[in-house]
């Protein structure tokens, strides 16, 4: 259970939000939605535990995220707007790099059969700059293929992708949610997601 | 409990703001009297020294300002901490009040040392360890500024600009030793409390003079921390008080 | 713990491997600063020996300088910094992994080819392996040191010359006790007392400042 | 009390005059200009912000 309460964000010298909170159990989805510099991505840093925020306390199963530390860091897993991949190495080696750098150990057939769902199968082994946009994009998001960590918080998982992909990520997000799930993302595009409780939280006026 | 004392009510700018302001006149009175009173022994009632003749009066700017370089990092480091530890505003805007000051007298410092050691070792710089490590002190200030002025966002440059001055805390001692060992060349510390080589005179006009460079300081680092309140503070309610009610 | 200081090395390293130039062409800088001086002082030997030292390690500073901005750059530029600072363990230690990799990929390479430019200067067989040891123990903490400076002014503007501001004054102590260990062996007072110091400063550094570069990194990615 | 016998004895500080009034020549300067010019800034400071206070209110007024 995610739990935000009275969460302020000061960035330079423009208050974003103030008196901000929510409540999200288990197989809950929160869209987050403003317009752009209402300060989604800060509330999005704010949760993952990055920004501090200038006043209020966000809390996971019950327990202040700042105190829970590495507990909470285990239970998260975050995809920004930019993709965290690396252009030297190819879609697999990216794929173990990070499941190791977050000491979740991937089996290398379970990165393939990701990379195979994300439509980049016979790319394995070319370097990640030769992708192009959006293929880079779905090697961030074959990271959440078999993603089991409890709480995903997503900064606008849909931005770059084609209608069939969209798809693909709705029914992945609502397996997860199915699974007893958190997620938190923000988006421009209101996409169906098939399972799971949808909440939304707009922020600013 | 509403008037119980709390420290964080004279932290908060809004409290801080005004108490400098009735502060600082005093403080310049009591550096430009202690300043006066030092230069009158100093310069004028305190005789020859029998080593090194009258050029040994640059002592009575050289130690102080040495002594205020190494104090107003400390200080600067200390503000920096607390700010590190307690997230407080004040803090990251009195390191930064003090950092240019701190600098001057650190080039003030070299500037006397070189001044002071042409006629009695016959060369402008020599590289021991107390004027290498005051050298580097000048860098570090420098490079606190440059630190500071280069990073847009106030909050990030205060806890950036806190953690090197943390960084150079630890490290101005261990440059110390490193040059100390390499070379030695210079005198030993000219002035011990307990059995001073120095005439009393001297020593008072020294001691002197240290207040008052300390209350200039204090006085100006408060002027300058005043007005960096202002200006981060400009959106708040206290500060367009201020501001509405100041007369150009 | 060591796993994942382990997983750091081995990626920074492999991304090393793909860009070589970047070690490369570190490591051609050194030589020829180091090959320019004796063109620029003169070919007496006696003189040369007794720069040799000095000329050899700032160059090495300088080296290892180079680098030091992509340090952290990189990785932030590609969002990969957040997803490391979001791992659950200590950011320290992979910053501890990434000094390590940096020391790998720069310093260890100086050390390798300092013999082969001491010769240019007249070395003797001794100074020659006590500067190779010297450049194997004080170039770790170069990296140690320079990671805080990276750390602190990642995603500035001028970040380079600001990074040179900050890092160049601490690393005096190891100049001057790398150096150090080359002239006492030089002038035959021999150099352990020197190279036990650079050890030291090296444990020191690479033990401390991983947690300084952390909390710099936590700054900057607010 | 006073250990000089005339001023140009004070000035001359037994050969060492310029070493002595160097020092405390640019140490008099820097004292004296470092106030100035934080004073001025604090001024300048100060009507800036008053400026942006004026046209800040203006724009709401409206």
């Amino acid at each position: 259970m995610l739990e935000a309460d009275n969460l302020e964000c000061v960035r330079g010298e423009r208050r974003l939000f103030a008196g901000l909170g929510f409540r999200l159990e288990a197989g809950e989805l929160l869209y987050l939605q403003g317009r752009n510099g209402a300060g989604k991505t800060s509330l999005l840093r704010m949760l993952i535990g990055l920004l501090p925020p200038e006043s209020g306390e966000i809390r996971w199963q019950g327990m202040p995220i700042k105190t829970a530390g590495e507990h909470f860091r285990a239970d998260l897993c975050y995809l920004g707007h930019l993709n965290a991949i690396k252009e030297e190495l190819t879609p697999l080696e990216n794929l173990l790099a990070a499941a190791r750098l977050a000491e979740e150990p991937l089996a290398e057939d379970d990165a393939l059969d990701a990379l195979e769902q994300v439509g980049l199968a016979g790319r394995e082994d070319l370097a990640c700059k030769h992708l192009s946009q959006g293929q880079k994009r779905r090697v961030a998001l074959a990271r959440l293929v078999k993603e089991r960590r409890p709480l995903w918080i997503l900064d606008e998982p849909f931005v770059a992708l084609d209608i069939a992909a969209v798809d693909w990520l709705a029914t992945l997000i609502s397996g997860h949610l199915q699974r007893g799930g958190l997620a938190v993302m923000t988006t421009h595009q209101t996409v169906a997601i098939p399972a799971g409780t949808v909440r939304e939280l707009r922020i600013g006026h | 409990m509403k008037d119980r004392f709390n420290l964080y009510r004279f932290a908060s700018p809004a409290t801080f703001y005004p108490l400098a302001g009735s502060l600082i006149p005093y403080f310049v009175a009591v550096s430009v009297v202690f300043g006066l009173a030092g230069l009158y022994l100093g310069m004028l009632v305190a005789p020859t020294d029998f080593q090194q003749g009258e050029g040994y009066r640059i002592i009575f700017i050289h130690v102080p300002a040495s002594w205020m370089s190494m104090f107003i990092y400390l200080v600067m480091a200390f503000w920096a901490a607390i700010g590190l530890a307690f997230n407080t505003r004040l803090s990251g805007m009195m390191a930064q009040a003090l950092a240019p000051t701190g600098a001057l007298m650190a080039f003030l410092s070299l500037w006397t040392g070189a001044l002071w050691g042409k006629p009695m070792w016959g060369a402008w710089w020599v590289w021991d360890a107390r004027l290498t490590s005051e050298l580097i002190l000048l860098f570090l200030y420098i490079g606190y500024m440059a630190l500071t002025a280069a990073i847009d966002d106030t909050r990030r440059a205060d806890k950036a600009g806190g953690l090197l001055l943390l960084v150079g805390v630890v490290n101005v001692p261990i440059i110390y030793f490193s040059v100390k060992w390499w070379n030695t060349l210079h005198q030993g510390s000219s002035v011990n409390l307990t059995k001073s080589s120095m005439a009393e005179t001297m020593l008072w006009g020294m001691l002197l003079m240290a207040m008052c460079f300390w209350m200039y300081s204090i006085a100006i680092a408060l002027i300058r921390a005043r007005t960096i309140m202002l200006e981060r503070e400009r959106h708040t309610d206290w500060a367009r008080a201020v501001i509405a009610g100041a007369h150009e | 713990m060591l796993n994942i200081i382990g997983a750091v090395i081995a990626r920074d390293l492999k991304l090393a491997m793909r860009r070589q130039a970047d070690i490369v062409s570190a490591v051609f800088f050194f030589i020829i600063v180091v090959s320019l001086f004796p063109l620029g002082i003169g070919p007496e030997p006696e003189l040369l020996r007794k720069l040799a030292p000095g000329v050899l390690w700032v160059a090495a500073l300088l080296a290892t300088m180079l680098s030091l901005p992509r340090l952290f750059a990189d990785d932030h530029r590609d969002g990969t910094l957040e997803q490391l600072a979001l791992a659950p363990h200590p950011l320290g230690l992979v910053v501890t992994g990434k000094v390590i990799a940096h020391w790998l990929v720069s310093g260890l390479p100086l050390a390798l080819i300092a013999p082969v430019l001491g010769i240019q200067f007249d070395l003797s067989a001794d100074a020659l392996l006590v500067l190779t040891g010297a450049i194997l123990l004080g170039t770790p903490a170069l990296s140690g040191i320079g990671a805080i400076g990276a750390a602190l002014t990642l995603g500035l503007r001028g970040g380079g010359v600001l990074l040179s501001l900050l890092v160049l004054p601490l690393y005096i102590p190891v100049l001057i006790f790398g150096a150090g260990a080359v002239d006492a062996t030089v002038s035959g007072l021999g150099g352990e007392g020197h190279l036990s110091l650079l050890a030291a400063m090296t444990i020191a550094a690479v033990g401390f400042a991983p947690w300084a570069s952390a909390a710099a990194l936590k700054i900057a990615l607010e | 009390m006073i250990y000089w016998n005339s001023l140009s004895d004070f000035l001359a500080m037994g050969g060492y005059g310029l070493y002595v009034w160097g020092s405390f020549g640019v140490t008099a300067l820097i004292m004296v200009m470092e106030p100035i010019l934080v004073l001025r800034h604090q001024k300048n400071t100060l009507a800036r912000l008053k400026r942006q206070l004026r046209a800040e209110s203006r724009n709401t007024a409206e």
